[in-house]
């Protein structure tokens, strides 16, 4: 049995510069008290990976507020005119990746693959001097596999071992980042004993949890 | 009837039963008010839903529940979540029947360019790389014009999304399909001459001796 | 809503020399009933896909026994004696695959990837003349996609429109083989009204199938 | 105590707490027997599950719950289940903590052939080649001969399983760990000496002055 800790212990172990995946789609999934305790412990220099950058003063978009990130690799920053800003300035870098792309990257670190091989962004900004592949008559771009010190994730529920399901739209990239990362903290909406989730509806075993964070009191 | 209304309905035409739709944020979006009677049509919400339904009741909202843009929604009766691998697995593997998405310049070729201007607005790509290079069919729902400049273009300026074609653009003066002829006029909007979609548009237009008008009931 | 169909009916397209794939694991999630169908007509000179050939008079071990089969792609023959002394008389053609490469490759092929790069298999009798990519400072071995005309699918559960959920270690291969194949024959165990299954627990979306088969009268 | 129950024992000293754990057909199986009591480790079974137990009541098997070889299992409380993408991810992404496969050779770079003995036996490499390429550990469990000829040998004669070298090699005669100067012998069995073990096997052995021997209590 795994025990919960505090936010603050949960988060205390991330050092600066550390590369921080968070699940999450403009925010819906997105474990929000362990965005909120980084800010809270000013952490500085962050590479952070996900979807996009939801809207400023929202989700992972506080980390850019709070000047937590020198370094963002994410799908779309076009909900947050902060970001853009900060890019444009030169204050953080940002690596746009297709959505696909980036979803499939991320597992593959986690599945332990060489890379990913697509015709997504192939001919278009996206190539960005990557190797590319042809097998058989066709081109791919090889994408490189997207890992991270630390993934953090939101769950629905999760057992006392750890196990999580997720549900509707806050699954997204949380049970991809699940695999991919070092260190697992996981922020789960609900605490249930041991033999409550179906062994078919759990997504992400236990064993892959390093960190769960007990519930806000 | 408006522009947008115009482009909307005659999209509305290309949907056919038991299609896997995507649609992209914007005037896209509103192809799903006009689905022919009797006719089903699934939805994809490409943050991990297909079966999207309409605003769900005041007070009644699951925060873990939304479109893409982050609005909630309702799921119907049959809907399905899955991840982001899965949910671009659909789009990347032929699995999507059509996508229709915005855009900012198409070119002769059929190259759409729809995620970037340099130096101006850089939103990302999100899944906009992964849907033109995947999806079955790639509709195009966009203004002939942007202050009076023609966005159908001999070469894209503009960064390209795919080096794949479109398969039809429809705008307020026309339906136009990329061949590897070029650019075909199929139908010109209520009153609208194949003169005047042409000096609208900055690219060859192929055009039998009899275009007809477009129907968008 | 989808019809059901008799099984004899949903046999009938499979035509001599077409690629199968079955689900399931020493007969665990193998879609017994249309197993035994195409033993019934006859088929001839199959190519078929999965994790193993089961034993003899068993599952996918009834199309070796009655001579149904040409080719074979699989990570395992070594519980079916008639499978190896086929392979070895050259009746038919066993490529073996590591299992997990088996896995990755037909999600890859239904996932609209170019294929995989794995370090699994590489330098042993399974490279066999593929090629291998380096990729900062390690070797990978590219294998192809696999595709199917046909995946024959065990599913748990399937409502009116052919959302599907598996159950356990009947799971294995099915869902991937959903994605993977032209025409998807779903032999389900049980029928459930649109709604019973909840989204977060559809494994494979009703759009995937083509084919459900009406349960044993 | 019989080789089997030696090498067996042994073995399970090698479980740690919280470990995932893959265990190989045939011997191997019995480690599960020998976990040390308050140790909690989970047990993989590669056709899906994590969290199987021993054999279900007579009368209650369920026909979707089975071990990878088709017998009936059990699910523990807090099991799951998933499909074998996932279940080859967990192994080939560097997530399983250990594996223990049975062995034909293993020759003295620690290379292991276990999967065919070309002419004679090609059961196929199952999932063995991704257990190798992937786990973080590869125990070899087996005999230290074969009708007394040597198993661990200057170079495998027979196709390797990989190419990376396994972690250590278990024997009723002698624990084994292949290092970067060959294979190191760690401990000998009981009332076994030194040079037993070296007349056994067709590999130069590097042995300290003082080799302990094997305690399987």
């Amino acid at each position: 049995m795994k025990q919960a800790i505090e936010v603050e212990d949960a988060i205390a172990p991330i050092h600066d510069g550390a590369s921080v995946m968070f699940g999450g789609f403009m925010g819906v999934g997105t474990p929000l008290r362990l965005v909120d305790e980084i800010v809270r412990q000013q952490k500085r220099d962050l590479t952070i990976i996900g979807n996009d950058t939801a809207r400023p003063g929202q989700a992972i978009g506080k980390l850019i507020d709070a000047d937590c990130v020198r370094r963002v690799v994410t799908s779309h920053i076009g909900t947050n005119p902060v970001t853009q800003k900060k890019m444009i300035a030169g204050e953080i870098e940002v690596e746009l990746v297709p959505q696909g792309t980036l979803a499939e990257c991320i597992r593959a670190a986690g599945y332990g693959l060489g890379g990913v091989l697509t015709p997504t962004g192939l001919g278009t900004l996206a190539e960005d001097g990557k190797p590319t592949l042809e097998l058989d008559g066709r081109i791919f771009l090889v994408e490189r596999p997207i890992a991270a010190d630390f993934a953090l994730i939101f769950a629905h529920r999760a057992d006392y071992n750890g196990n999580l399901d997720f549900t509707l739209t806050a699954r997204n990239f949380n049970p991809l980042m699940a695999m991919a990362a070092t260190t697992v903290i996981v922020e789960p909406q609900f605490f249930v004993p041991v033999g409550v989730l179906p062994p078919d509806g759990v997504a992400v075993p236990g064993l892959l949890v390093d960190t769960l964070v007990a519930r806000d009191h | 009837m408006d522009a947008t209304e115009l482009i909307v309905k005659r999209v509305a035409q290309e949907l056919r039963d038991g299609m896997l739709v995507n649609l992209g944020i914007g005037m896209p979006t509103q192809v799903a008010n006009h689905v022919p009677p009797g006719m089903t049509v699934y939805f994809q919400s490409e943050n991990g839903l297909i079966g999207m339904g309409a605003r769900p009741p005041e007070g009644m909202e699951d925060p873990n529940l939304t479109d893409a843009g982050g609005a909630f929604i309702t799921a119907l009766p049959g809907a399905v979540a899955f991840d982001s691998a899965f949910s671009f697995g659909l789009i990347r593997g032929g699995h999507l029947d059509m996508t229709v998405l915005g855009g900012l310049q198409v070119d002769g070729h059929g190259h759409l360019a729809n995620w970037m201007i340099p130096g101006k607005m850089v939103p990302g790509m999100g899944g906009a790389m992964d849907l033109v290079s995947g999806a079955k069919r790639v509709v195009v729902a966009m203004a002939h014009t942007n202050r009076g400049q023609p966005k159908i273009v001999r070469e894209c300026a503009l960064p390209l999304t795919s080096t794949r074609p479109v398969s039809l653009i429809v705008t307020e003066l026309a339906v136009i399909e990329p061949t590897a002829d070029g650019l075909v006029l199929k139908e010109r909007a209520p009153g609208v001459s194949v003169e005047e979609v042409r000096a609208a548009t900055a690219a060859e237009l192929l055009a039998p001796a009899d275009v007809p008008e477009m129907l968008a009931a």
